[in-house]
């Protein structure tokens, strides 16, 4: 736990007309770190993903990506400073194909003009908003559109380094053998993994997984998680995966966070959750908890299956 | 090829192909207007293609765009009919002039796509068709009103410099500009954010600005569009740029694919040459009694056909002939195909 | 980068050659009369038969002028040939549509002249359209005649371009002489029509011509064709309490702004021009039209016998009373046969100079003469509308 | 002064049309999410319907309480088979395909009857403009001084009618189990569909109302204006949207307050400033709302649903 702090949420709150769908949410990533979001049904999970990567506007709070304030900022300029996301239900660019969702992503960090250095400083100094950047920026981006219909040399390396990466991708993903099919003919499992692939093709320092595993079989299940604790050393990154099964959270994150109605209910390691009367009430409900007499059901997390 | 030839090949090629063009055909006055009106349609077609093809947005004022382009290259054209360029050539210096109107007209239509667009794009998509409408109204409205464009009447006597190459040319840039960019990061980010715009931005694509981009190189073209046509059309007025011009428009994108360059190429020349076509026809079958009265009918039917055309696309085929595929896709096999971009 | 900006300025640089080649091939508005009369010898004529060509608005907004036209100009040509033709030989003519655009005016005159190769070219009604048609009717030197195109611009293009009605300014000026001469008013409000450059040109005239005589414009309005509700307009011309309004437009508008007017309670006289000619104004405008004034070509109740005539056969073959629209495609086609008969021969420069020399035709619409601008000088009619009817009031000269 | 109550007494006639229009747009709207951009011309085919209704009356009973009874009925009856055809066969196919294509649809059925009713051949009335029998007999309600300010019968009218509907329907969207279930199919038809509400029958329900609001707008519109024409819809279609996105769109009270501002705006811009603008205000004043309050006066912009 020593790797520098990533995305911090500090009483980070929303409220949709008079209803607050998340409220006093804290959250801290480092690099290495790999996170848990629980929570019952509507408890504010994707609501709480949705604001971390700009989706929707906290009303309350502040938040945080690699040092930098991001309240307002939209979502693109977020995934720019280094937070990437998958979706709960898969939104992949359906026709194109899986090479060319992962390229959509790999968006060049070639600036023609001004570097983007230059221009993020110019905003610092201006307090976010300053038209001599913003001039710069729309600048660089007519120019690059010119050098993509001229087809200049440069242009051409730039598209055959993002092709080589986003196949690289693919094949961490174990994809390359789906490289030219269309997005919307792959197998699901095939779909999340993609999903992923293309989040990775953003470069983030910072992965949101929401329900990764959601409609896999045990197996596959089980090859995921191998697969999410190998990206986080290969790419050195920080993880947060929201995740409905239980069993999964618990067998492969470090730290977890539980939800019920936009409530923080309990946060820390594994085993300390997982006997959280406040959670299992939560997940269960008074009557079980009744009948039970308070008894907390013992759970193991699953032994871990072997890599493919 | 080396790398830097193979940016400029397709130019260079083109230009020779449309010269030995311009001097086999470029002396046959009909069929150099009629190539020109079809060159036209072409243009728009392709351009509207790029923003309601590719970035899956919706805009219905396409004729507005035009208007300004027509009226700011023909408005050009007539102030400086008279000033030659010294040190060149006459006709020389007329078509220096004239790609200089076009450039003009080009980059006014394009600055109000940007001003159309900045607020219009940031909202959900059918807030766009209703605002580029009333774009294309407000246009008619202020060239009614001002005695430079010569009002209701319009503008006449523009010095009437386009040519056959001239025409083809523009349609071959706007094909490049749009395969180009198709092919390459650009094109697949304005995919993106057509198949799904919630992810687009959260994969770092700065979706209203690529949006507002690609409106605004649509217009830029609608206006060049505009301007060939103040420069071979005898006179340019209000009435030429109306609602139903802007339909004709996203009647040809639609049916020939949204998404498909080559589709709304085939579906501009189709939609352009078949009324023409049935007209003379009619004609030629029936003589002036009974034929003049079925050419008669066809233009009357036009307008109805196209809206019919457009539900019963939506209905059975809303790919529309190609779909995103380009006509090289559909080709049997052993045709060769245009190499990816990568 | 370089190499992006070496791309550019060979590409221009290309253009700019290729351009240059295009001299020695002339843009398509340049003279086609050379390769057009050369393979059939007199263009247009064929073994027995003279080929005619008339363009005209038979869809869009503006058919029913095209219609009305079309079926004039048919009727003079069947009559001529039932006559026997012109110097042994049939007419026939060949219309286009031009669906009311100008651009689709200009492609109809350029299939005329290069494809059916005509004698000569009739049309159009709306002004924009003849100028249109006469930008490739001159550069050809194909004569053309246009009905009634009242914009000064259109014969100004050039020597092959005539007309048969008089034009703007002086129907601006008869309206102004009659509302300041005959009904001695001195407060006239302007309604026009801001879509169409007929409405501007009558309303421009008469604004200046009116002010001339001593009257006074108290109020200018618009509206634009399309357009339903005439209210807010008429309203702010009540403000100014004029003694006349003077709206130059369609019959379509007149007929609604006449029920408005009268339903907000204005009792002003109504007056406008030729474009109110139709027996649609009755309709649409019913009793709040009656006591109105219109300048136009003719009086469908003049008593001529000339005028009996073609109203009779015109009524035989199409069903109603002809509007001035079609009295001056008679004309049209009329002056054009006379012409061809007094040419020396079929040469489009002597049939040109024949038409130039037109004087004193009698024809529906007065006694037409052409002058050196090539437009005609005749009187105009000054009709009034009661009970759903026009009556003749009086004849004003130029 | 006179004239200023002139003014705001056409304003308030010509809004009263855009706001009876913009109902109906409201309503389709708020079930489905698209803008049926054939909304205006299915009120020009209720003018017609209207129209040929009067002429078979024939002229001594067409202005007797029966006839014009009669004819608002037919009128709207019709609209309301038209509606229901056009639901069932040109949208209902397309519910779950992209919004795009939907409206590709609304302007093709939109081109196809304004312009398939300016054919002059079989029923087809041609593009020539009719003048509309006096429905209602025109008679002054309220006369001030040297009929320097007139109300007419049909204005007052006209407005009773706009104001009775909306709060009928207002009631009906928030007071009945019809008006529920349509909220339920706004909110999410697949849902609304699990839940046992006949989502189809909703649907075209909701169409058939909301053309039988137009064929009743158009009727009134066409006694205003005394003349109709197969292309009146296009415009008052494109102004009724205008005045129900000012309002906000989805919203009842919305679209007829919109309504009424925009009348009053157009009436006010012409008759004080220059008339010239007139139809460069509606759209100018709709690109300032969409700047300043996208979601329109009423209306709040949903997030959308990630």
């Amino acid at each position: 736990m020593s790797g520098e702090v990533l995305l911090q949420a500090v009483q980070v709150g929303i409220e949709f007309g008079g209803l607050r769908a998340l409220h006093g949410f804290d959250l801290e990533i480092r690099q290495g770190d790999l996170k848990g979001l629980i929570g019952p049904n509507g408890a504010g999970k994707t609501t709480a993903f949705n604001l971390l990567t700009g989706v929707y506007v906290p009303t309350h709070g502040e938040i945080r990506v690699c040092g930098e304030r991001v309240n307002g900022r939209k979502p693109h300029q977020i995934n720019r400073l280094g937070l990437a996301r998958t979706f709960q239900n898969i939104r992949l660019f359906r026709a194109l194909t899986a090479l060319d969702n992962v390229r959509v992503a790999c968006l060049s960090d070639e600036r023609p003009l001004f570097t983007r250095e230059r221009i993020a400083e110019l905003r610092r100094r201006a307090a976010g908003r300053s038209p001599v950047a913003s001039a710069m920026d729309a600048l660089n981006n007519y120019v690059d559109w010119w050098r993509a219909i001229l087809l200049t040399p440069g242009f051409q390396e730039e598209e055959r380094e993002i092709t080589r990466r986003a196949e690289e991708l693919l094949r961490v993903m174990g994809l390359e053998h789906r490289r030219d099919e269309e997005a919307r003919n792959l197998p699901y499992g095939e779909q999340r993994r993609l999903e992923i692939a293309r989040a990775l093709g953003t470069r983030p320092r910072v992965l949101l997984l929401d329900e990764p595993a959601a409609g896999m079989n045990t197996r596959e299940k089980g090859d995921l998680m191998v697969l999410i604790r190998q990206l986080r050393d290969q790419f050195s990154l920080g993880l947060l995966v929201i995740e409905h099964d239980m069993k999964l959270v618990m067998g492969i994150c470090e730290a977890i966070t539980v939800l019920d109605h936009g409530v923080t209910i309990a946060c820390g390691a594994p085993e300390g959750v997982r006997q959280d009367p406040k959670v299992i009430e939560a997940y269960l409900g008074d009557s079980y908890l009744a009948a039970h007499g308070l008894q907390v059901p013992a759970r193991t997390p699953t032994s871990e299956t072997p890599a493919p | 090829m080396p790398a830097w030839l193979r940016g400029i090949m397709p130019v260079v090629i083109a230009i020779a192909v449309l010269v030995v063009l311009q001097l086999l055909l470029g002396d046959l006055p009909f069929f150099v207007y009629l190539a020109s009106i079809v060159g036209v349609n072409v243009i728009l077609a392709v351009s509207l293609n790029i923003v309601n093809g590719m970035t899956g947005q919706f805009s219905i004022g396409h004729a507005g765009f035009m208007a300004v382009g027509a009226y700011t290259a023909g408005k050009l054209s007539l102030l400086i009919k008279d000033v030659a360029i010294a040190g060149l050539p006459g006709a020389v210096s007329d078509q220096v002039q004239f790609v200089g109107t076009l450039l003009a007209g080009g980059i006014a239509a394009a600055v109000c796509g940007f001003i159309v667009g900045l607020p219009s794009l940031r909202l959900r998509g059918d807030y766009l068709a209703i605002v580029t409408l009333g774009f294309g109204e407000i246009i008619r409205v202020v060239v009614q009103n001002l005695d430079t464009f010569g009002r209701a009447l319009g503008l006449s006597g523009i010095p009437q410099t386009s040519s056959l190459f001239a025409v083809w040319f523009c349609v071959f840039l706007v094909v490049l500009v749009a395969r180009r960019i198709v092919g390459s990061t650009h094109g697949r980010s304005l995919w993106a954010i057509r198949e799904d715009e919630v992810a687009a931005e959260a994969m770092g694509v700065d979706t209203t600005s690529y949006k507002v981009r690609a409106f605004v190189i649509s217009s830029f073209f609608a206006g060049v569009a505009g301007g060939l046509f103040a420069h071979f059309v005898p006179i340019i007025n209000p009435g030429s740029f109306t609602f139903v011009k802007s339909i004709e428009v996203v009647v040809m994108v639609v049916l020939g694919g949204l998404g498909s360059t080559t589709g709304a190429i085939v579906a501009a020349i189709v939609l352009t040459l078949l009324p023409e076509a049935l007209r003379s026809l009619f004609i030629q079958l029936g003589g002036l009694g009974a034929g003049a009265s079925l050419a008669q009918k066809v233009d009357q039917i036009r307008m109805p056909i196209y809206g019919m055309l457009l539900v019963i696309l939506m209905l059975v085929r809303p790919q529309g002939l190609f779909g995103t595929r380009e006509i090289w896709d559909m080709m049997p096999r052993w045709i060769p195909r245009p190499r990816r971009v990568t | 980068m370089r190499s992006a900006l070496a791309a550019v300025l060979t590409s221009c640089a290309l253009a700019l050659v290729g351009c240059e080649k295009k001299t020695s091939a002339p843009p398509s508005s340049a003279p086609s009369g050379g390769t057009a009369a050369a393979p059939g010898g007199t263009p247009g004529v064929t073994g027995d038969t003279i080929l005619i060509g008339e363009v005209g608005s038979l869809t869009g907004s503006e058919a029913t002028f095209g219609i009305s036209t079309r079926n004039a100009i048919d009727l003079a040509i069947r009559e001529v040939n039932a006559a026997g033709g012109v110097k042994g030989k049939k007419i026939e003519l060949r219309v286009y549509d031009n669906q009311s655009k100008p651009e689709e005016a200009a492609n109809a005159a350029n299939r005329l002249i290069n494809q059916d190769n005509v004698l000569l070219i009739l049309g159009e009604v709306a002004s924009s359209n003849s100028i249109a048609m006469a930008t490739k009717a001159q550069p050809a030197k194909v004569p053309m005649i246009s009905n009634a195109s009242t914009n000064p611009r259109v014969t100004e293009i050039g020597d092959y371009i005539f007309r048969v009605c008089f034009i703007d300014p002086f129907q601006g000026y008869v309206m102004a002489k009659f509302a300041h001469d005959n009904l001695k008013m001195n407060k006239v409000a302007v309604l026009r029509d801001l879509g169409s450059d007929y409405s501007q040109g009558l309303a421009d005239v008469f604004e200046r011509k009116f002010t001339e005589m001593g009257g006074k414009i108290v109020a200018r309005e618009t509206y634009t064709k399309g357009s339903t509700d005439f209210r807010s307009q008429l309203t702010a011309i009540k403000r100014s309490s004029p003694e006349a309004i003077y709206i130059p437009g369609y019959y379509n508008d007149i007929g609604l702004i006449a029920r408005q007017a009268r339903e907000l309670g204005i009792t002003a006289t109504l007056m406008g021009g030729d474009g109110w000619d139709s027996e649609k104004l009755f309709e649409l405008g019913g009793s709040a039209i009656d006591g109105s004034y219109f300048s136009n070509h003719y009086s469908p109740d003049d008593p001529n016998p000339r005028i009996q005539k073609f109203i009779a056969a015109y009524k035989a073959a199409y069903g109603s009373v002809p509007d001035a629209l079609a009295a001056l495609g008679y004309d049209a086609a009329m002056v054009a046969v006379d012409a061809i008969k007094r040419a020396p021969s079929f040469d489009r420069a002597a049939i040109r100079d024949a038409i130039a020399q037109t004087r004193n035709f009698h024809g529906v619409t007065g006694s037409i003469t052409l002058d050196e601008k090539r437009n005609a000088t005749k009187p105009a009619v000054v009709l009034e509308v009661t009970k759903g009817k026009t009556k003749y009031v009086d004849t004003i000269a130029p | 002064m006179s004239d200023f109550a002139q003014h705001l007494i056409n304003g308030v006639a010509a809004g009263t049309i855009y706001a009876l229009v913009a109902l109906g747009y409201t309503m389709v709207y708020g079930v489905l999410k698209l803008i049926n951009f054939a909304h205006g011309d299915v009120m020009m085919v209720g003018t017609f319907l209207g129209y040929a209704v009067a002429q078979q009356l024939g002229y001594e009973h067409q202005s007797s309480l029966w006839g014009v009874l009669l004819i608002f009925l037919a009128a709207m009856a019709g609209c309301a088979v038209l509606g229901f055809v056009i639901e069932r066969f040109a949208y209902r196919p397309l519910r779950d395909k992209p919004r795009l294509t939907a409206l590709i649809t609304a302007i093709g059925i939109s081109f196809t009857l304004s312009y398939g009713f300016q054919l002059d051949f079989g029923p087809l009335p041609g593009a020539a403009p009719r003048a509309f029998p006096e429905v209602i007999a025109p008679r002054e309600w309220l006369v001030v001084g040297d009929r320097a300010v007139v109300i007419w019968n049909w204005q007052v009218i006209s407005l009773g009618i706009a104001i009775f509907l909306m709060v009928l329907l207002q009631g009906l969207v928030y007071r009945t189990r019809f008006g529920r279930a349509m909220r339920a199919v706004s909110f999410d038809h697949r849902t609304a569909a699990l839940m046992g509400i006949p989502v189809d029958r909703i649907i075209a329900l909701t169409f058939m109302l909301g053309s039988a609001l137009a064929a009743g707008a158009g009727i009134l519109y066409a006694i205003k204006d005394t003349a109709i024409q197969p292309l009146m819809g296009l415009y008052v279609g494109l102004k009724a949207f205008v005045a129900a996105v000012i309002g906000g769109i989805g919203n009842v009270p919305g679209a007829v307050v919109g309504g009424l501002l925009l009348g009053l705006v157009e009436e006010f811009v012409v008759g004080y400033s220059s008339s010239s603008w007139r139809d460069a205000v509606a759209f100018g004043f709709l690109i300032v709302v969409l700047l300043v309050r996208p979601g329109g006066l009423f209306g709040s912009v949903a997030a959308e649903k990630v």
